[in-house]
Protein backbone atom coordinates (compact mmCIF):
# COMPACT_ATOMS: atom_id res chain seq x y z
CA UNK A 1 0.00 0.00 0.00
CA UNK A 2 0.94 3.44 -0.97
CA UNK A 3 -0.62 7.31 0.10
CA UNK A 4 -0.36 9.90 -1.48
CA UNK A 5 -1.32 13.18 -0.14
CA UNK A 6 -2.22 16.45 -1.87
CA UNK A 7 -4.43 19.81 -1.27
CA UNK A 8 -7.23 20.75 -3.43
CA UNK A 9 -9.16 24.45 -2.25
CA UNK A 10 -7.71 23.90 1.25
CA UNK A 11 -9.25 20.62 1.52
CA UNK A 12 -6.88 17.24 1.81
CA UNK A 13 -6.69 14.17 -0.97
CA UNK A 14 -5.20 10.87 0.15
CA UNK A 15 -5.17 8.49 -2.53
CA UNK A 16 -4.27 5.10 -1.58
CA UNK A 17 -2.85 2.60 -4.01
CA UNK A 18 -2.90 -1.26 -3.67
CA UNK A 19 -3.55 -3.65 -0.70
CA UNK A 20 -4.96 -2.54 2.47
CA UNK A 21 -4.32 -4.89 5.24
CA UNK A 22 -3.68 -6.18 8.91
CA UNK A 23 -0.01 -5.22 7.29
CA UNK A 24 -0.91 -2.22 5.96
CA UNK A 25 -3.90 -0.39 7.83
CA UNK A 26 -1.41 0.88 10.79
CA UNK A 27 0.69 2.99 7.96
CA UNK A 28 -2.50 4.05 6.70
CA UNK A 29 -4.43 4.92 10.51
CA UNK A 30 -1.34 6.89 11.29
CA UNK A 31 -1.67 9.04 7.69
CA UNK A 32 -5.56 9.68 8.26
CA UNK A 33 -5.12 10.32 11.94
CA UNK A 34 -2.63 12.68 11.56
CA UNK A 35 -4.59 14.42 8.47
CA UNK A 36 -7.55 14.84 10.19
CA UNK A 37 -5.77 16.13 13.83
CA UNK A 38 -4.92 18.88 11.58
CA UNK A 39 -7.79 19.69 9.92
CA UNK A 40 -10.91 22.09 10.74
CA UNK A 41 -13.71 22.76 9.05
CA UNK A 42 -12.13 21.13 6.13
CA UNK A 43 -12.82 17.92 3.39
CA UNK A 44 -10.69 15.02 3.74
CA UNK A 45 -11.07 13.12 0.98
CA UNK A 46 -10.09 9.57 0.41
CA UNK A 47 -9.75 8.06 -3.38
CA UNK A 48 -10.38 4.38 -3.49
CA UNK A 49 -9.80 4.06 -7.43
CA UNK A 50 -6.49 2.54 -6.96
CA UNK A 51 -7.29 0.26 -3.69
CA UNK A 52 -6.86 -3.19 -4.76
CA UNK A 53 -8.05 -5.17 -1.63
CA UNK A 54 -9.28 -4.05 1.74
CA UNK A 55 -10.05 -6.09 4.74
CA UNK A 56 -12.17 -5.63 8.08
CA UNK A 57 -8.75 -3.87 9.89
CA UNK A 58 -9.11 -1.56 6.65
CA UNK A 59 -12.38 -0.68 7.37
CA UNK A 60 -11.89 -0.09 11.16
CA UNK A 61 -9.24 2.04 10.38
CA UNK A 62 -11.71 4.34 8.26
CA UNK A 63 -14.47 4.07 11.06
CA UNK A 64 -11.72 5.29 13.79
CA UNK A 65 -11.25 8.05 11.09
CA UNK A 66 -14.35 8.87 10.93
CA UNK A 67 -15.56 8.96 14.56
CA UNK A 68 -12.27 11.08 15.04
CA UNK A 69 -13.18 13.62 12.13
CA UNK A 70 -16.91 14.12 13.90
CA UNK A 71 -14.96 16.09 16.61
CA UNK A 72 -13.03 18.08 14.58
CA UNK A 73 -15.84 19.56 12.73
CA UNK A 74 -14.45 18.47 9.21
CA UNK A 75 -16.18 15.67 6.92
CA UNK A 76 -14.95 12.55 5.27
CA UNK A 77 -15.62 11.52 2.20
CA UNK A 78 -14.91 8.74 -0.17
CA UNK A 79 -14.78 8.24 -4.00
CA UNK A 80 -13.64 6.00 -6.79
CA UNK A 81 -14.45 2.72 -4.76
CA UNK A 82 -13.85 -0.28 -7.35
CA UNK A 83 -17.44 -2.74 -7.37
CA UNK A 84 -15.73 -5.15 -4.86
CA UNK A 85 -14.49 -2.72 -2.53
CA UNK A 86 -18.20 -0.93 -2.56
CA UNK A 87 -19.94 -4.23 -1.96
CA UNK A 88 -17.92 -5.10 1.08
CA UNK A 89 -18.90 -1.12 2.73
CA UNK A 90 -22.54 -2.51 1.69
CA UNK A 91 -22.64 -5.45 3.44
CA UNK A 92 -21.07 -4.24 6.30
CA UNK A 93 -23.63 -1.53 6.54
CA UNK A 94 -20.95 1.81 6.11
CA UNK A 95 -22.44 2.74 2.78
CA UNK A 96 -24.65 4.79 4.49
CA UNK A 97 -22.58 5.53 7.66
CA UNK A 98 -19.62 7.12 5.27
CA UNK A 99 -20.10 10.10 2.27
CA UNK A 100 -19.32 7.57 -0.64
CA UNK A 101 -19.17 9.40 -4.26
CA UNK A 102 -18.87 8.10 -7.56
CA UNK A 103 -16.17 10.60 -8.36
CA UNK A 104 -14.27 13.75 -7.22
CA UNK A 105 -16.77 16.26 -8.78
CA UNK A 106 -19.40 14.55 -7.12
CA UNK A 107 -18.07 14.89 -3.72
CA UNK A 108 -17.80 18.94 -4.93
CA UNK A 109 -20.46 19.00 -6.65
CA UNK A 110 -18.21 21.45 -9.28
CA UNK B 1 -2.31 -35.98 -0.23
CA UNK B 2 -5.29 -36.11 -2.94
CA UNK B 3 -5.54 -32.44 -4.15
CA UNK B 4 -4.57 -30.40 -1.11
CA UNK B 5 -2.49 -27.53 -1.14
CA UNK B 6 -0.93 -27.00 2.08
CA UNK B 7 0.71 -23.32 3.33
CA UNK B 8 2.62 -22.68 6.38
CA UNK B 9 3.12 -18.75 6.97
CA UNK B 10 4.95 -17.24 10.52
CA UNK B 11 1.76 -14.99 12.27
CA UNK B 12 3.02 -12.27 10.83
CA UNK B 13 0.85 -9.97 8.97
CA UNK B 14 3.05 -9.55 6.02
CA UNK B 15 2.48 -12.77 4.61
CA UNK B 16 -1.04 -12.26 4.65
CA UNK B 17 -0.61 -11.47 0.53
CA UNK B 18 0.91 -14.72 0.20
CA UNK B 19 -2.16 -16.28 1.23
CA UNK B 20 -4.20 -14.33 -0.67
CA UNK B 21 -2.55 -14.88 -3.93
CA UNK B 22 -2.33 -18.20 -3.32
CA UNK B 23 -6.39 -18.25 -2.81
CA UNK B 24 -6.17 -16.38 -6.06
CA UNK B 25 -4.31 -18.97 -7.66
CA UNK B 26 -6.28 -22.33 -6.42
CA UNK B 27 -9.74 -20.74 -7.45
CA UNK B 28 -7.98 -20.14 -11.09
CA UNK B 29 -6.95 -23.36 -11.37
CA UNK B 30 -10.24 -25.03 -10.34
CA UNK B 31 -12.26 -22.20 -12.40
CA UNK B 32 -14.25 -20.69 -9.43
CA UNK B 33 -16.11 -17.51 -10.27
CA UNK B 34 -13.52 -14.49 -9.61
CA UNK B 35 -16.47 -13.01 -7.29
CA UNK B 36 -16.58 -15.55 -5.61
CA UNK B 37 -12.72 -16.28 -5.02
CA UNK B 38 -12.68 -12.24 -3.71
CA UNK B 39 -15.39 -13.41 -1.15
CA UNK B 40 -12.76 -16.30 -0.20
CA UNK B 41 -9.58 -14.42 -0.28
CA UNK B 42 -10.95 -11.84 1.91
CA UNK B 43 -12.72 -14.51 4.39
CA UNK B 44 -9.34 -16.78 4.90
CA UNK B 45 -7.36 -13.47 5.23
CA UNK B 46 -9.61 -12.59 8.28
CA UNK B 47 -9.33 -16.46 9.74
CA UNK B 48 -5.63 -15.60 9.65
CA UNK B 49 -6.11 -12.09 10.54
CA UNK B 50 -8.10 -13.74 13.87
CA UNK B 51 -5.12 -16.15 14.73
CA UNK B 52 -2.94 -13.25 14.89
CA UNK B 53 -4.75 -11.18 16.84
CA UNK B 54 -6.98 -13.28 19.38
CA UNK B 55 -5.28 -16.70 19.15
CA UNK B 56 -1.28 -15.46 19.40
CA UNK B 57 -2.43 -12.07 21.05
CA UNK B 58 -0.10 -10.49 18.22
CA UNK B 59 2.84 -12.35 18.75
CA UNK B 60 4.33 -12.16 15.12
CA UNK B 61 6.85 -15.44 15.43
CA UNK B 62 4.10 -18.25 15.40
CA UNK B 63 3.16 -20.41 12.90
CA UNK B 64 -0.40 -20.87 10.76
CA UNK B 65 -1.42 -23.71 8.26
CA UNK B 66 -3.39 -23.22 6.25
CA UNK B 67 -4.72 -26.41 3.95
CA UNK B 68 -6.79 -25.97 0.71
CA UNK B 69 -8.81 -29.25 -0.39
CA UNK B 70 -10.97 -28.53 -3.85
CA UNK B 71 -13.53 -31.48 -4.65
CA UNK B 72 -16.10 -31.20 -6.94
CA UNK B 73 -19.19 -29.57 -5.70
CA UNK B 74 -16.47 -28.43 -2.45
CA UNK B 75 -14.23 -25.90 -1.39
CA UNK B 76 -12.67 -26.33 2.34
CA UNK B 77 -10.14 -24.51 3.74
CA UNK B 78 -8.48 -25.87 7.41
CA UNK B 79 -6.78 -23.42 9.15
CA UNK B 80 -5.15 -24.40 12.72
CA UNK B 81 -2.79 -22.48 15.41
CA UNK B 82 -1.29 -23.51 18.45
CA UNK B 83 -2.44 -20.26 19.96
CA UNK B 84 -5.09 -19.75 23.14
CA UNK B 85 -7.84 -22.20 22.39
CA UNK B 86 -10.91 -19.81 21.31
CA UNK B 87 -14.05 -19.56 23.39
CA UNK B 88 -16.85 -20.76 21.09
CA UNK B 89 -18.97 -18.19 22.83
CA UNK B 90 -17.11 -14.95 21.71
CA UNK B 91 -16.90 -16.53 18.48
CA UNK B 92 -18.99 -13.89 17.00
CA UNK B 93 -19.28 -10.50 15.04
CA UNK B 94 -20.44 -7.70 16.51
CA UNK B 95 -24.07 -6.51 15.37
CA UNK B 96 -24.06 -4.64 11.90
CA UNK B 97 -25.98 -1.78 13.51
CA UNK B 98 -23.74 -1.34 16.59
CA UNK B 99 -21.39 0.77 13.97
CA UNK B 100 -17.47 0.87 15.62
CA UNK B 101 -14.09 -0.38 14.19
CA UNK B 102 -13.98 -4.08 14.56
CA UNK B 103 -16.24 -6.82 14.94
CA UNK B 104 -16.71 -7.78 11.07
CA UNK B 105 -13.96 -10.59 10.74
CA UNK B 106 -16.43 -13.33 11.51
CA UNK B 107 -19.24 -11.89 9.33
CA UNK B 108 -16.77 -12.04 6.21
CA UNK B 109 -15.92 -15.56 7.09
CA UNK B 110 -19.69 -16.27 7.47
CA UNK B 111 -20.60 -14.31 4.30
CA UNK B 112 -18.84 -17.08 1.72
CA UNK B 113 -18.55 -20.26 3.43
CA UNK B 114 -21.60 -22.46 4.34
CA UNK B 115 -19.72 -24.55 7.48
CA UNK B 116 -17.49 -22.73 9.84
CA UNK B 117 -16.74 -25.31 12.63
CA UNK B 118 -14.18 -25.35 15.53
CA UNK B 119 -13.03 -28.66 15.79
CA UNK B 120 -13.12 -29.45 19.23
CA UNK B 121 -10.81 -32.62 18.89
CA UNK B 122 -7.92 -30.43 18.44
CA UNK B 123 -6.01 -30.74 22.39
CA UNK B 124 -3.87 -28.07 21.57
CA UNK B 125 -4.15 -24.08 19.60
CA UNK B 126 -7.63 -24.13 17.11
CA UNK B 127 -8.47 -25.73 13.96
CA UNK B 128 -10.96 -24.09 12.22
CA UNK B 129 -13.01 -25.73 9.40
CA UNK B 130 -14.45 -23.75 6.86
CA UNK B 131 -16.49 -25.56 3.73
CA UNK B 132 -18.09 -23.73 0.78
CA UNK B 133 -20.35 -25.67 -1.77
CA UNK B 134 -19.86 -25.27 -5.38
CA UNK B 135 -22.05 -25.21 -7.77
CA UNK C 1 9.66 -21.16 12.64
CA UNK C 2 11.84 -18.27 11.97
CA UNK C 3 10.98 -16.42 8.74
CA UNK C 4 9.98 -19.42 7.13
CA UNK C 5 7.46 -19.82 4.49
CA UNK C 6 6.77 -23.41 3.44
CA UNK C 7 4.22 -25.05 1.01
CA UNK C 8 3.21 -28.21 -0.04
CA UNK C 9 1.76 -29.13 -3.41
CA UNK C 10 0.34 -32.46 -5.21
CA UNK C 11 3.29 -33.30 -8.05
CA UNK C 12 1.08 -32.14 -10.45
CA UNK C 13 2.12 -29.71 -13.13
CA UNK C 14 -1.25 -27.43 -12.71
CA UNK C 15 0.02 -26.62 -9.27
CA UNK C 16 3.24 -24.70 -10.63
CA UNK C 17 1.77 -21.76 -10.95
CA UNK C 18 0.64 -21.31 -7.07
CA UNK C 19 4.52 -22.02 -6.47
CA UNK C 20 5.43 -18.92 -9.05
CA UNK C 21 3.26 -16.82 -7.41
CA UNK C 22 4.47 -17.32 -3.85
CA UNK C 23 8.31 -16.94 -5.13
CA UNK C 24 6.79 -13.94 -6.18
CA UNK C 25 5.09 -12.49 -3.00
CA UNK C 26 8.53 -13.59 -1.21
CA UNK C 27 10.78 -11.23 -3.45
CA UNK C 28 7.82 -8.55 -3.54
CA UNK C 29 7.89 -8.96 0.50
CA UNK C 30 11.54 -9.10 1.08
CA UNK C 31 12.24 -5.95 -1.48
CA UNK C 32 14.35 -8.27 -3.92
CA UNK C 33 15.04 -6.74 -7.19
CA UNK C 34 12.22 -8.10 -9.85
CA UNK C 35 14.63 -9.28 -12.29
CA UNK C 36 16.41 -11.65 -9.84
CA UNK C 37 12.56 -12.69 -8.66
CA UNK C 38 11.89 -13.95 -12.28
CA UNK C 39 15.14 -15.88 -12.27
CA UNK C 40 13.69 -17.66 -8.87
CA UNK C 41 10.70 -18.10 -10.20
CA UNK C 42 12.28 -19.37 -12.78
CA UNK C 43 14.63 -22.16 -10.97
CA UNK C 44 12.59 -23.22 -7.97
CA UNK C 45 9.79 -23.90 -11.07
CA UNK C 46 12.46 -26.18 -12.94
CA UNK C 47 13.78 -27.82 -9.45
CA UNK C 48 9.55 -28.52 -8.93
CA UNK C 49 9.07 -30.00 -12.76
CA UNK C 50 12.07 -32.10 -12.58
CA UNK C 51 10.59 -33.46 -9.24
CA UNK C 52 7.64 -34.40 -11.37
CA UNK C 53 9.50 -35.63 -13.97
CA UNK C 54 12.39 -37.66 -12.47
CA UNK C 55 11.91 -38.10 -9.24
CA UNK C 56 8.20 -39.35 -9.31
CA UNK C 57 8.48 -40.23 -13.09
CA UNK C 58 5.27 -38.20 -14.11
CA UNK C 59 3.41 -39.54 -10.96
CA UNK C 60 1.05 -36.57 -10.36
CA UNK C 61 -0.36 -38.03 -6.90
CA UNK C 62 2.88 -37.60 -4.51
CA UNK C 63 3.72 -34.36 -2.97
CA UNK C 64 6.56 -31.66 -2.95
CA UNK C 65 7.23 -29.56 -0.20
CA UNK C 66 9.00 -26.23 -1.08
CA UNK C 67 10.60 -24.29 1.83
CA UNK C 68 11.34 -20.60 1.87
CA UNK C 69 13.85 -18.97 4.16
CA UNK C 70 14.81 -15.36 3.44
CA UNK C 71 17.85 -14.06 5.89
CA UNK C 72 19.60 -11.14 5.40
CA UNK C 73 21.87 -11.78 2.67
CA UNK C 74 20.46 -15.29 2.32
CA UNK C 75 17.39 -16.58 0.10
CA UNK C 76 17.41 -20.29 0.90
CA UNK C 77 14.87 -22.58 -0.94
CA UNK C 78 14.54 -25.91 0.48
CA UNK C 79 12.73 -29.09 -2.33
CA UNK C 80 11.47 -32.22 -0.87
CA UNK C 81 9.90 -35.35 -2.69
CA UNK C 82 9.27 -38.84 -1.33
CA UNK C 83 10.39 -40.63 -5.25
CA UNK C 84 13.43 -42.47 -6.37
CA UNK C 85 17.00 -40.90 -5.25
CA UNK C 86 19.10 -38.82 -7.74
CA UNK C 87 21.64 -39.81 -9.09
CA UNK C 88 24.23 -37.19 -7.97
CA UNK C 89 26.27 -37.88 -11.41
CA UNK C 90 23.70 -36.98 -13.64
CA UNK C 91 22.50 -34.73 -12.07
CA UNK C 92 23.89 -31.91 -14.88
CA UNK C 93 22.50 -29.92 -17.55
CA UNK C 94 23.36 -30.97 -21.10
CA UNK C 95 25.65 -29.25 -23.37
CA UNK C 96 24.25 -25.85 -23.93
CA UNK C 97 25.95 -26.14 -27.69
CA UNK C 98 24.59 -29.45 -28.30
CA UNK C 99 20.71 -28.13 -29.60
CA UNK C 100 17.77 -30.37 -28.50
CA UNK C 101 14.85 -30.58 -26.86
CA UNK C 102 15.78 -30.77 -22.25
CA UNK C 103 18.03 -30.32 -20.49
CA UNK C 104 18.00 -26.81 -19.34
CA UNK C 105 16.90 -27.01 -15.98
CA UNK C 106 19.66 -27.60 -14.25
CA UNK C 107 21.22 -24.65 -15.73
CA UNK C 108 18.24 -22.70 -15.27
CA UNK C 109 18.68 -23.26 -11.59
CA UNK C 110 22.26 -23.06 -10.97
CA UNK C 111 22.15 -19.35 -13.34
CA UNK C 112 20.65 -18.09 -10.10
CA UNK C 113 21.70 -19.94 -7.06
CA UNK C 114 25.26 -19.80 -5.57
CA UNK C 115 24.50 -23.22 -4.07
CA UNK C 116 22.78 -25.81 -5.47
CA UNK C 117 23.22 -29.15 -2.68
CA UNK C 118 21.53 -32.54 -2.56
CA UNK C 119 21.33 -33.32 0.99
CA UNK C 120 22.79 -36.94 1.55
CA UNK C 121 21.56 -37.36 4.96
CA UNK C 122 17.74 -37.50 4.01
CA UNK C 123 16.72 -41.35 3.74
CA UNK C 124 13.68 -41.39 0.97
CA UNK C 125 13.59 -39.17 -1.57
CA UNK C 126 15.43 -36.09 -1.97
CA UNK C 127 16.32 -32.83 -0.26
CA UNK C 128 17.67 -30.26 -2.44
CA UNK C 129 19.04 -27.27 -0.70
CA UNK C 130 19.26 -23.94 -2.93
CA UNK C 131 21.11 -20.82 -1.65
CA UNK C 132 21.28 -17.39 -2.96
CA UNK C 133 23.67 -14.27 -1.18
CA UNK C 134 21.86 -11.47 -1.67
CA UNK C 135 23.28 -7.98 -1.68
CA UNK D 1 -2.39 -19.94 -21.43
CA UNK D 2 -4.41 -19.91 -24.48
CA UNK D 3 -3.26 -20.02 -28.25
CA UNK D 4 -4.79 -18.44 -31.26
CA UNK D 5 -4.43 -18.92 -34.86
CA UNK D 6 -4.71 -16.59 -37.79
CA UNK D 7 -3.79 -17.05 -41.35
CA UNK D 8 -1.33 -13.71 -43.17
CA UNK D 9 -1.09 -13.95 -46.54
CA UNK D 10 -0.94 -18.20 -46.96
CA UNK D 11 1.47 -18.20 -43.81
CA UNK D 12 0.50 -18.91 -40.30
CA UNK D 13 0.63 -16.76 -36.77
CA UNK D 14 0.32 -18.29 -33.52
CA UNK D 15 -0.45 -15.72 -30.76
CA UNK D 16 0.42 -17.40 -27.48
CA UNK D 17 -1.26 -15.17 -23.91
CA UNK D 18 -0.14 -16.40 -20.58
CA UNK D 19 2.34 -18.85 -18.58
CA UNK D 20 4.26 -21.74 -20.97
CA UNK D 21 4.88 -24.29 -18.23
CA UNK D 22 5.46 -27.95 -17.90
CA UNK D 23 1.43 -27.55 -17.34
CA UNK D 24 0.79 -25.76 -20.72
CA UNK D 25 3.10 -26.64 -22.75
CA UNK D 26 1.86 -30.23 -23.99
CA UNK D 27 -1.48 -28.20 -25.57
CA UNK D 28 1.43 -25.78 -26.89
CA UNK D 29 2.80 -29.05 -28.39
CA UNK D 30 0.33 -30.30 -29.73
CA UNK D 31 -0.97 -26.56 -31.49
CA UNK D 32 2.57 -26.14 -32.58
CA UNK D 33 3.13 -29.79 -34.14
CA UNK D 34 -0.14 -29.83 -36.29
CA UNK D 35 0.25 -26.35 -37.84
CA UNK D 36 4.11 -27.40 -38.95
CA UNK D 37 2.35 -30.85 -40.30
CA UNK D 38 0.26 -29.19 -42.50
CA UNK D 39 2.58 -26.39 -43.81
CA UNK D 40 4.47 -26.17 -46.28
CA UNK D 41 7.06 -23.74 -47.96
CA UNK D 42 5.38 -21.54 -45.14
CA UNK D 43 5.81 -18.93 -42.12
CA UNK D 44 4.48 -20.12 -39.01
CA UNK D 45 5.24 -17.36 -36.58
CA UNK D 46 4.71 -17.39 -33.24
CA UNK D 47 3.90 -14.08 -31.26
CA UNK D 48 5.35 -13.60 -27.87
CA UNK D 49 3.89 -10.58 -26.74
CA UNK D 50 1.81 -11.49 -24.04
CA UNK D 51 3.68 -14.56 -23.16
CA UNK D 52 4.08 -13.89 -18.95
CA UNK D 53 6.67 -17.03 -18.81
CA UNK D 54 8.57 -19.23 -20.55
CA UNK D 55 10.14 -22.71 -18.75
CA UNK D 56 12.21 -24.98 -19.97
CA UNK D 57 9.79 -27.21 -21.25
CA UNK D 58 8.18 -24.41 -23.52
CA UNK D 59 11.37 -23.89 -24.74
CA UNK D 60 11.80 -27.91 -25.44
CA UNK D 61 8.94 -27.44 -27.16
CA UNK D 62 9.97 -24.81 -29.48
CA UNK D 63 12.98 -26.69 -30.11
CA UNK D 64 11.06 -29.79 -31.22
CA UNK D 65 8.89 -27.67 -33.53
CA UNK D 66 12.10 -26.53 -35.32
CA UNK D 67 13.18 -29.98 -35.92
CA UNK D 68 10.05 -31.04 -37.46
CA UNK D 69 9.44 -27.39 -39.51
CA UNK D 70 12.83 -27.98 -41.29
CA UNK D 71 11.54 -31.65 -42.72
CA UNK D 72 8.40 -29.66 -44.29
CA UNK D 73 10.73 -26.64 -45.81
CA UNK D 74 8.58 -24.25 -43.93
CA UNK D 75 10.17 -21.17 -41.58
CA UNK D 76 9.64 -20.68 -38.10
CA UNK D 77 9.30 -17.16 -36.78
CA UNK D 78 9.30 -15.58 -33.38
CA UNK D 79 8.59 -11.96 -32.69
CA UNK D 80 7.58 -9.66 -29.94
CA UNK D 81 9.74 -11.27 -26.96
CA UNK D 82 9.67 -9.80 -24.22
CA UNK D 83 12.78 -8.82 -22.54
CA UNK D 84 12.71 -11.18 -19.59
CA UNK D 85 11.72 -14.47 -22.32
CA UNK D 86 14.45 -12.67 -24.65
CA UNK D 87 17.20 -12.89 -22.04
CA UNK D 88 16.34 -16.68 -21.42
CA UNK D 89 16.85 -17.46 -25.02
CA UNK D 90 20.08 -15.76 -24.84
CA UNK D 91 21.70 -17.56 -22.01
CA UNK D 92 20.30 -21.28 -23.43
CA UNK D 93 22.17 -20.29 -26.62
CA UNK D 94 18.86 -20.10 -28.90
CA UNK D 95 18.69 -16.77 -29.55
CA UNK D 96 20.72 -17.67 -32.80
CA UNK D 97 19.00 -21.39 -33.41
CA UNK D 98 15.68 -19.63 -33.79
CA UNK D 99 14.42 -17.01 -35.83
CA UNK D 100 13.67 -14.13 -33.88
CA UNK D 101 12.52 -10.82 -35.12
CA UNK D 102 11.42 -7.07 -32.96
CA UNK D 103 7.88 -6.77 -34.42
CA UNK D 104 5.66 -9.14 -37.12
CA UNK D 105 6.71 -6.68 -39.46
CA UNK D 106 10.46 -6.92 -38.96
CA UNK D 107 9.73 -10.51 -39.84
CA UNK D 108 8.17 -10.21 -43.07
CA UNK D 109 10.45 -7.08 -44.29
CA UNK D 110 7.04 -4.98 -44.57
N1 LIG E 1 -9.01 -17.25 16.07
C1 LIG E 1 -9.66 -16.77 17.16
N2 LIG E 1 -9.29 -17.15 18.39
C2 LIG E 1 -9.93 -16.69 19.47
N3 LIG E 1 -10.96 -15.83 19.44
C3 LIG E 1 -11.37 -15.40 18.24
C4 LIG E 1 -10.75 -15.84 17.06
N4 LIG E 1 -11.38 -15.27 16.03
C5 LIG E 1 -12.34 -14.49 16.54
N5 LIG E 1 -12.35 -14.55 17.87
C6 LIG E 1 -13.30 -13.85 18.76
O1 LIG E 1 -14.42 -13.46 17.98
C7 LIG E 1 -14.60 -12.04 18.08
C8 LIG E 1 -15.15 -11.49 16.77
O2 LIG E 1 -14.18 -11.65 15.76
P1 LIG E 1 -14.22 -10.70 14.49
O3 LIG E 1 -15.59 -10.72 13.93
O4 LIG E 1 -13.14 -11.17 13.57
O5 LIG E 1 -13.91 -9.26 15.03
P2 LIG E 1 -12.58 -8.62 15.71
O6 LIG E 1 -11.47 -9.59 15.50
O7 LIG E 1 -12.42 -7.34 14.97
O8 LIG E 1 -12.95 -8.44 17.15
C9 LIG E 1 -13.25 -11.50 18.46
O9 LIG E 1 -13.31 -10.26 19.12
C10 LIG E 1 -12.71 -12.61 19.36
O10 LIG E 1 -13.21 -12.49 20.69
N1 LIG F 1 14.83 -34.16 -9.08
C1 LIG F 1 15.58 -35.01 -9.83
N2 LIG F 1 15.65 -36.32 -9.52
C2 LIG F 1 16.39 -37.16 -10.26
N3 LIG F 1 17.11 -36.79 -11.33
C3 LIG F 1 17.09 -35.50 -11.70
C4 LIG F 1 16.33 -34.55 -10.97
N4 LIG F 1 16.50 -33.34 -11.56
C5 LIG F 1 17.31 -33.54 -12.58
N5 LIG F 1 17.68 -34.83 -12.70
C6 LIG F 1 18.61 -35.41 -13.71
O1 LIG F 1 19.35 -34.32 -14.28
C7 LIG F 1 19.18 -34.29 -15.70
C8 LIG F 1 19.21 -32.85 -16.20
O2 LIG F 1 18.09 -32.14 -15.69
P1 LIG F 1 17.56 -30.86 -16.44
O3 LIG F 1 18.71 -29.95 -16.71
O4 LIG F 1 16.45 -30.28 -15.63
O5 LIG F 1 17.01 -31.38 -17.84
P2 LIG F 1 15.79 -32.35 -18.19
O6 LIG F 1 14.96 -32.51 -16.98
O7 LIG F 1 15.12 -31.61 -19.30
O8 LIG F 1 16.43 -33.63 -18.64
C9 LIG F 1 17.86 -34.99 -15.93
O9 LIG F 1 17.76 -35.52 -17.23
C10 LIG F 1 17.89 -36.07 -14.86
O10 LIG F 1 18.64 -37.19 -15.25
Amino acid sequence: MKTEITDFKGNKRIKITGDIDMHTSPELREVLLSIIKKSKNQCVCVDFTDVTYIDSSGIATFVEGLKAIRASGSRLFFYGLPESIMEIFRFSRLDRVFEIFRTFEDAFGI
Amino acid sequence: MKDSVKIIIPSHPKYLSVVRNVTSKIGEIYGIDETIVNDLKLAIDEACTNIIRHAYKGDTTKRIIIRYTVNPGQYTVVLEDNGIKADKNKLKGRDLNDIKPGGLGIHFIKRVFDIFMLDEKKKKGNRLILVKYLK
